[in-house]
């Protein structure tokens, strides 16, 4: 198995590659610049000029990505002109931090969707599978800044159960346990919007699985042998509909890393999805492409974990 | 055959599906009995009501949209109508069940022994260790070389043949008294067929189980069956022991199954066989025999008005009376005739 | 079905049960502040006063008095509104992020104190000297005075900020011409002096700075003087390269202000405490947590009393805290104005030179452009689309400056038959009946129109506009035939892209009003591309040597008005006001600009936000 | 069970006379009052919308009036106005013109080149399969909604066409992705070793026996995709890369709701949207399940 993980990492260097060149020229592409932002009366037209020229934007793209390139493979993600940072401090706390609503996004959307997707799809064509689907739709159906709003108004400034933004407690000292709680505290309730916002997908496909799962010939021998109606579930329905669920779990993670834009602008919540709009609108070249190819990177990372944990769940894929 | 050998009795049995919320009856009035150490196949085209017959008599149907009607004897019990806690004690214990396809019919996901293991698990007073022991020596009765090996093993690993003696081990594991096979050869290669065939017979003779033996095939009827029914449209039409049967078939429908096999040292003459299909159950005529329509120039008066079956030597039983007048058509006056 | 329908009904009505019950708290009651204010209630009429004293009243109070009894201490708790998070640059040199500069007001570094004019003046911690003839100036510190961690003020603190700007490895826009105009700033830059010439230290406490040239606009802190200081007991030894990154910028900095830095969590809030050592004297409040809020929630949070003041408050949210009894509204105009700009010419960026064409371009005719100020309905969207916190804007000199803008100018108000007139006057005639006016020579005249994307509002705003033009049967269409992003529409106006003929811009005009830089002959921004030799003129007076003396550039500073009112090559359009809400537990806040208003002064009179 | 027992019957009926899949649906639908009703209200609306957004006169629609600012629900609009005093109703009728259009078209763009993809890849396997997924990883890797913002920000005119495009450049992957996936594990199957033997061709095998046994799947990814790309849209108009403001959509309607005076005090102008949305969501499911029965019961015929 190792090797396959390694062969796949290697094939992973020339998609990104492709990647990067492909980002970089569209991201030039884009009118304007990082300073064209910064232009006000008294700016010195001339100044910017002279810092345009400095940052090498007059030089041709393929100079300008080589450079880039170089730089990246030493570590060097170039600067972000927007935040006047270098591109791997700025990223660096930012992709942890939505790394950590991801993960406790997809923990909650598992909790929430998988027992709901299981009833709907062992209970259909009832009025507790006709209200599991009807929710789902209506989830789906709300714009995600909406419920993020009204949760937000709600929850966090109405009965102030939750902190309104930011990602940590100014007063809670580092290293400590209430730091780690501050942080969790505060990622709570954009996880929660999120995670119920996720949920539609991951119901619908398991109870389609679990509806289909339950006219397989192996349940019907499960049933023969006289095994309860709860166990056929458990052990014999429940875990084959997981399947595709599991091996779109790496997908979701990135779908979600996608979906950070939303929440975590209306969280106020400093992580990548929030950061790219910025970069996108300040031009922020260096830090859109690295950005994307981060995306694209934990991407490729997410289905590779997606064929491992599936090669472990179903003996009929093996990977070696 | 006295009452005691008795292992199973239906009567009257019918089972509805629900359409647009009115039943249709896929069984339409069975009545069959299975003995100790019998063999009861059950022939029939598909669709005919067979299968749904062994999903009736273990209960595997959709009790929402599914109507039982009559009663399954089995013991004190009344199968028909038994909540499913009690039918989960009878089967898999008492009933053993095989089905047609061993590709589909072992969890992709489970282990071999996981899977026979199971039913020890909810029938069985046995330990962990006892119940592993019995795995191996179940896999080994159902002659496969390598049990210990293959109990770790998951189904794609092995053979079609090999997933169908794991299913049989299955259906024996808690040594049931009766075995329904639901066509437990068809998806096989023929050699395997009767490997598994014989395997049966073995095992049958071993634990003095009744068999219901499902089936389309007569030479598998032949071969192993000691009492036959023939099914058409939800009804047996015809029931004698084996030999009564092949040798003094009754029933046109029954007559032409048996015409239907090629037989080696008949001459290539033409097969004389009635052509159209099985009625679907929406259509299936309520009243009169169900056959009339495919025999249409056997006249109306020759058929009953309620069939009923009629026993025409000792054990041989026969619906209707047109079997009386029945012929075969010349092929000239075949070609009109569509159903 | 119907069971879905009721379900969903039940959920709607859930969901505006909800909404009304936010709504029902802050049922109207007319606010007058009833902390009461400075500026008397009522002088903000909104009728009849169209044109003729635009810009001048006073909409709003900007100071907060609260009758309460104050409590021991407290903090402050600020909302700084805010999409993306602040860069956390706390130093005036380096930083770029206007909101890393409300941040650092609490904790100051400036040196001098300003008058309503933005001028400095010498009650600060420093005092300047400026000798026109000898092109000096001299800074003195006056007193002693210490950093927030103890370190005397001293002359290498003021010289610090240039010796950081001018260096070669600093990258920001600061290094510009104007500091170029200190002596020996272009050798030090280019590495070939150690140190500025021009900059000399002529004793602990006193400063001498050399200029090529010296104009009015030193007093706005304009000519390369710098107004704040740096501690350079911290920062002489981080070479200028690293400073950025620095803890001395971004986790510790030091600090001449009311409070001192405490703790940051990068981009989303700060934890001020109380500068023992500030130089007026100890705040009385224990502190200040200033936390990064989204601007979709600012509203709701100041309602729930979750903070006491707000940061760059969003206008548009205005009608959700209007009505809110907990809280009270300063409001100030902004150092802003917008304004229609007319395509008259190109910029040669060879020469670096404007090289206007009035004859040849489309919008030549100063009577089309009249027409097209007088055609749009400002005062309506004003009104409308910005609740009143925007007006129509009579010069290009927001009124904020109050020596130098000419209240007497009329500008345009919106007067449609006044725009027919003209046009008809001028030969527009619709001369194919398909009610849009041809040019004079019966050519077909469609004008298209570059305008900035932005929000809902913008939008409609601009869709207004293009209606107002066409009812007084002009032919406007948006350039690119949608509204252009930020980054294009000044990629293309600055390009002369020919497919704009007429443009929608803003500028934040600053502290230093000089328009040199929008308006000159050599200005890149200067937009519109129209110059003269009267305009150079004028410009030229506003920052002469001569204008050192004030009421002369007063003077000069209106008559550039009046100029360019004539010759509405830019059309004003709009000034606005920026907003403060404050709950009312805070007690002797000032949001003027010309106030001696001090961090140290604010109060709390309750342990927690009033609800 | 439910579905196995259908699934017996049905497996009967075709044995007298072999419906169409046409008939079969028909009859699923007749038996299925929700599904009946759901596609009822679908054809009544679109045609609806689509007949009712030719007589409004989008200019007119679209004039600003000050006057009718924010105007509740009333006489003169059954829905209100908007900020700009613009009628709701009849921006919700263009714009749901307009999102339907878009939805439709990038869910069939990206559904046809998705499912095909994924039934070859799947169905072949090997050499293709290996092409076709460097391709799809490659895809995959793109974090789509980034690159979609950047496309935006680069396209100089932005029109519906070019919103379709984009869009549909990037979806099919993960349509292509899951249909192969499914291919793979069907194309194992008897069924399809027995037609191979039997000498069908390839083509008749992938789209006339392999897609219907998908097509539980695949209704299920279409519909979500559909109200999917709705969603894409009120996002991305939201983050402000939406449809030029003269091209009102269900998007821009519900994107309103972004300022939280008109989220909470003009309810009217986001709502309606939201549920037309929504309406059109569960009619497409309830449409799609019943679609997904007849599909499922003729997998069952073999």
């Amino acid at each position: 198995m190792w090797k396959t993980v390694v062969r796949r990492f290697l094939v992973m260097i020339p998609q990104l590659f492709v990647l990067s060149l492909l980002i970089f020229i569209m991201a030039k592409f884009m009118p304007g610049d990082p300073f064209t932002g910064l232009i006000t009366p008294e700016t010195d037209p001339a100044r910017i000029e002279e810092l345009r020229q400095k940052a090498g934007f007059y030089d041709p793209w393929y100079i300008q990505y080589i450079n880039w390139m170089g730089n990246a493979f030493q570590g060097d993600f170039g600067r972000s002109y927007t935040f006047n940072q270098p591109v791997a401090n700025l990223i660096g706390t930012r992709a942890l931090n939505t790394f950590w609503l991801s993960l406790l996004s997809v923990v909650l959307l598992y909790l929430l969707a998988i027992p709901l997707g299981v009833l709907a799809g062992r209970y259909q064509d009832t009025l507790l599978d006709k209200s599991i689907v009807f929710y789902s739709f209506i989830v789906y159906a709300i714009p995600t800044f909406v419920l993020g709003l009204i949760s937000l108004f709600f929850f966090g400034y109405e009965l102030g159960w939750f902190p309104t933004s930011g990602t940590v407690d100014i007063n809670a000292e580092a290293g400590t346990f209430g730091y780690v709680w501050s942080k969790f505290y505060h990622l709570l309730l954009p996880a929660m919007v999120f995670a119920v916002l996720g949920t539609t997908g991951v119901i619908q496909y398991l109870r389609t699985e679990i509806i289909d799962s339950k006219t397989m010939d192996y349940v019907r021998t499960a049933r023969a042998k006289g095994i309860p109606n709860n166990k056929v579930y458990s052990r014999h329905i429940f875990r084959n509909s997981l399947l595709p669920i599991a091996a779109f779990l790496g997908f979701t993670i990135t779908n979600l890393l996608g979906g950070s834009i939303f929440i975590e602008t209306i969280f106020g919540y400093q992580g990548m999805g929030q950061l790219f709009v910025q970069a996108i609108n300040g031009r922020d070249y260096s830090v859109i492409t690295t950005l994307v190819m981060l995306f694209g990177f934990l991407t490729l990372l997410g289905s590779l974990l997606s064929d491992i944990i599936m090669s472990i769940v179903d003996p009929r894929i093996r990977i070696d | 055959m006295n009452n005691a050998s008795e292992l199973l009795t239906i009567s009257d049995l019918h089972t509805g599906f629900s359409i647009k919320d009115t039943y249709y009856n896929a069984v339409d009035g069975v009545s069959l009995t299975l003995r100790k150490n019998e063999i009861l196949a059950i022939v029939g085209e598909s669709g005919c009501g067979k299968s749904t017959l062994a999903t009736s008599i273990i209960g595997l149907h959709n009790s929402n949209k599914t109507r039982v009607i009559g009663e399954i004897k089995f013991k004190d019990l009344n199968l028909a109508n038994l909540s499913e806690d009690k039918m989960n004690k009878v089967r898999g214990n008492d009933i053993g069940m095989i089905f047609q396809d061993p590709l589909s019919a072992l969890n992709p996901l489970m282990r071999i022994g996981d899977q026979i293991e199971e039913s020890l698990v909810y029938h069985t007073d046995l330990n962990q260790e006892q119940r592993k022991a019995r795995v191996l020596e179940l896999l080994a009765q159902v002659g496969i070389p390598n049990p210990t090996r293959t109990a770790r093993q998951f189904p794609h690993q092995l053979s079609g043949g090999m997933r169908q003696r794991v299913i049989i081990a299955i259906a024996i594991a808690c040594k049931p008294a009766i075995i329904i096979a639901d066509e437990p050869t068809t998806a096989l290669d023929v050699t395997i067929q009767a490997q598994i065939l014989d395997l049966l017979i073995e095992l049958q003779k071993e634990t003095g189980a009744g068999i219901i033996l499902i089936t389309h095939d007569l030479g598998v009827v032949a071969e192993v069956a000691h009492r036959v029914a023939v099914m058409y449209a939800g009804q047996v039409i015809e029931e004698a022991p084996v030999n009564e049967l092949f040798n003094n078939p009754k029933h046109p429908y029954t007559r032409s199954l048996l015409n239907s096999i090629p037989q080696a040292n008949s001459n290539a003459e033409r097969l004389q066989v009635i052509q159209g299909l099985v009625p679907s159950l929406i259509n299936l005529p309520r009243e009169g025999c169900r056959f009339a329509p495919r025999i249409p120039w056997i006249p109306a008066e020759a058929h009953e008005a309620q069939p009923a079956l009629h026993e025409v030597a000792p054990g041989h039983l026969v619906r209707c009376t047109c079997w009386k007048h029945f012929y075969f058509q010349s092929e000239d006056e075949m070609g009109g005739i569509v159903e | 079905m119907n069971k879905k329908l009721l379900a969903l009904l039940a959920l709607l009505m859930a969901f505006m049960l909800f909404l009304a019950a936010c709504n029902n708290e802050e049922s109207a009651t007319p606010d007058d502040g009833e902390n009461g204010s400075e500026t008397e209630p009522g002088t903000g009429g909104e009728e009849g006063e169209e044109g003729e004293e635009p810009a001048s009243e006073e909409l709003f109070p900007t100071v907060l008095e609260n009758e309460g009894d104050a409590i021991e201490g407290g903090t402050l708790q600020a909302a700084l509104v805010n999409d993306s998070p602040f860069q956390g640059i706390f130093s005036y040199v380096l930083y770029e992020d206007a909101y890393d500069a409300e941040i650092m007001a609490f904790a100051s570094n400036i040196i001098f104190d300003t008058d309503g004019d933005f001028l400095l003046t010498n009650d600060g911690i420093a005092s300047l000297e400026v000798d026109g003839e000898a092109k000096t100036a001299t800074i003195t510190i006056n007193g002693d005075y210490k950093w927030s961690d103890g370190e005397p003020l001293k002359a290498e603190d003021i010289i610090q900020p240039y010796l950081i700007i001018g260096h070669p490895d600093y990258s920001g826009v600061r290094y510009d011409a104007d500091f170029q105009n200190i002596v020996g700033a272009v050798e030090y830059h280019d590495g070939k002096a150690d140190t500025i010439s021009g900059i000399e230290k002529v004793d602990d406490k006193t400063v001498k700075i050399t200029f090529n040239k010296v104009s009015p606009a030193i007093y706005s802190g304009g000519d390369g003087l710098w107004t704040s200081a740096e501690p350079s007991h911290i920062l002489k030894d981080i070479p200028v390269a690293e400073l950025l990154e620095s803890d001395a910028v971004r986790v510790n900095p030091v600090t001449l202000g009311a409070f001192k830095f405490d703790k940051i969590v990068p981009g989303e809030s700060v934890s001020l405490v109380r500068n023992e050592n500030y130089w007026k004297g100890q705040a009385k409040l224990d502190g200040v947590v200033i936390e990064t809020v989204p601007s979709a929630s600012a509203a709701k949070a100041m309602e729930t009393g979750e903070y006491d003041i707000a940061l760059s408050f969003p206008t548009s949210a205005y009608e959700n805290v209007k009505d809110l009894e907990n809280v009270t509204l300063l409001g100030r105009q902004e150092l802003y104005y917008s304004y229609l700009g007319f395509k008259l010419g190109k910029y040669n960026y060879d020469t670096s030179l404007v090289e206007t064409d009035v004859e040849g371009s489309k919008m030549g005719d100063a009577e089309l452009r009249k027409a097209m100020g007088y055609a749009l309905d400002i005062e309506q969207v004003s009104e409308v689309f910005y609740f009143g916190l925007r007006e129509r804007a009579n010069s290009l000199i927001p009124p904020v400056f109050a020596s130098f803008h000419d209240p007497s100018l009329e500008g345009y108000s919106y007067d449609p038959d006044m725009a027919n007139q003209i046009l008809d006057d001028a030969g527009y005639e619709d001369t194919d009946g398909d009610g849009l006016r041809e040019d004079p020579n019966g050519e077909k005249l469609q004008i298209m129109l570059a305008a900035m994307a932005g929000d809902e509002t913008q939008e409609q705003v601009i869709n207004y506009y293009l209606q107002n033009w066409k009812e007084v049967g002009l032919d406007v269409q948006l350039a690119t035939g949608r509204l252009i992003e930020f980054n294009t529409f000044y990629d293309k106006v600055q390009a002369d892209d020919p497919e704009i003929d007429i443009f929608m811009g803003a500028w934040g005009t600053g502290t230093n009003p000089s328009p040199s830089g929008l308006y000159s002959k050599t200005a890149v921004y200067n937009f519109s591309r129209y110059s003269s030799d009267e305009l150079e003129g004028l410009l030229q007076a506003i920052d002469s040597e001569e204008a050192l003396d004030a009421e002369f550039r007063a003077k000069k500073f209106r008559e550039w008005q009046e100029y360019m009112a004539e010759v509405s090559a830019v059309i004003p359009m709009q000034f606005r006001y920026e907003l403060m809400p404050v709950n009312d537990r805070v007690k002797n806040w000032d949001y003027g600009y010309d106030t001696e208003f001090d961090y140290i002064d604010v109060e709390l009179t309750a342990d927690a936000p009033v609800k | 069970m439910a579905e196995k027992q259908t699934v017996d019957v049905e497996k009967k009926t075709p044995a007298a006379s072999p419906p169409t899949g046409i008939q079969v649906i028909a009859r699923e639908f007749a038996k299925d009052k929700l599904a009946m009703t759901s596609l009822l209200f679908l054809i009544v609306l679109i045609t609806v919308i689509y007949v009712w957004s030719f007589l409004i006169d989008q200019e007119q629609l679209m004039r600003i009036s000050l006057r009718d600012q924010m105007a509740a629900p009333g006489e003169k609009y059954w829905l209100g106005a908007d900020k700009g005093g613009r009628d709701i109703l009849g921006q919700l009728i263009i714009g749901a013109r307009n999102s339907i259009t878009i939805a439709i078209s990038v869910t069939l763009i990206t559904g046809i080149i998705g499912i095909a993809i994924g039934l070859i890849t799947g169905y072949f396997g090997g050499w293709i399969d290996n092409i076709f997924m460097r391709i799809i990883d490659f895809f995959i890797t793109i974090p789509s909604l980034m690159i979609i913002i950047v496309f935006i920000s680069i396209v100089p005119k932005y029109t519906v066409v070019t919103f379709v495009l984009i869009m549909s450049v990037f979806l099919w992957v993960g349509t292509a992705r899951l249909v192969r996936s499914k291919a793979l594990s069907e194309s194992r199957r008897d069924y399809i070793n027995a037609s191979k033997t039997m000498g069908t061709s390839d083509g008749v095998i992938i789209f006339k026996e392999m897609m219907p046994n998908l097509s539980s799947i695949l209704i299920v990814e279409m519909t979500l995709n559909f109200a999917g790309n709705v969603g894409l849209e009120t996002g991305l108009s939201y983050l402000g890369f939406g449809l030029p403001p003269s091209t009102p959509s269900l998007g821009t309607l519900v994107a309103y709701a972004n300022d939280p005076f008109i989220l909470e005090n003009a309810w009217w102008n986001w709502l309606p949207a939201s549920l037309l949305i929504l309406l059109l969501m569960l009619a497409i499911n309830y449409v799609g399940q019943a679609i997904r029965r007849s599909a499922d019961a003729r997998q069952r015929l073999g």
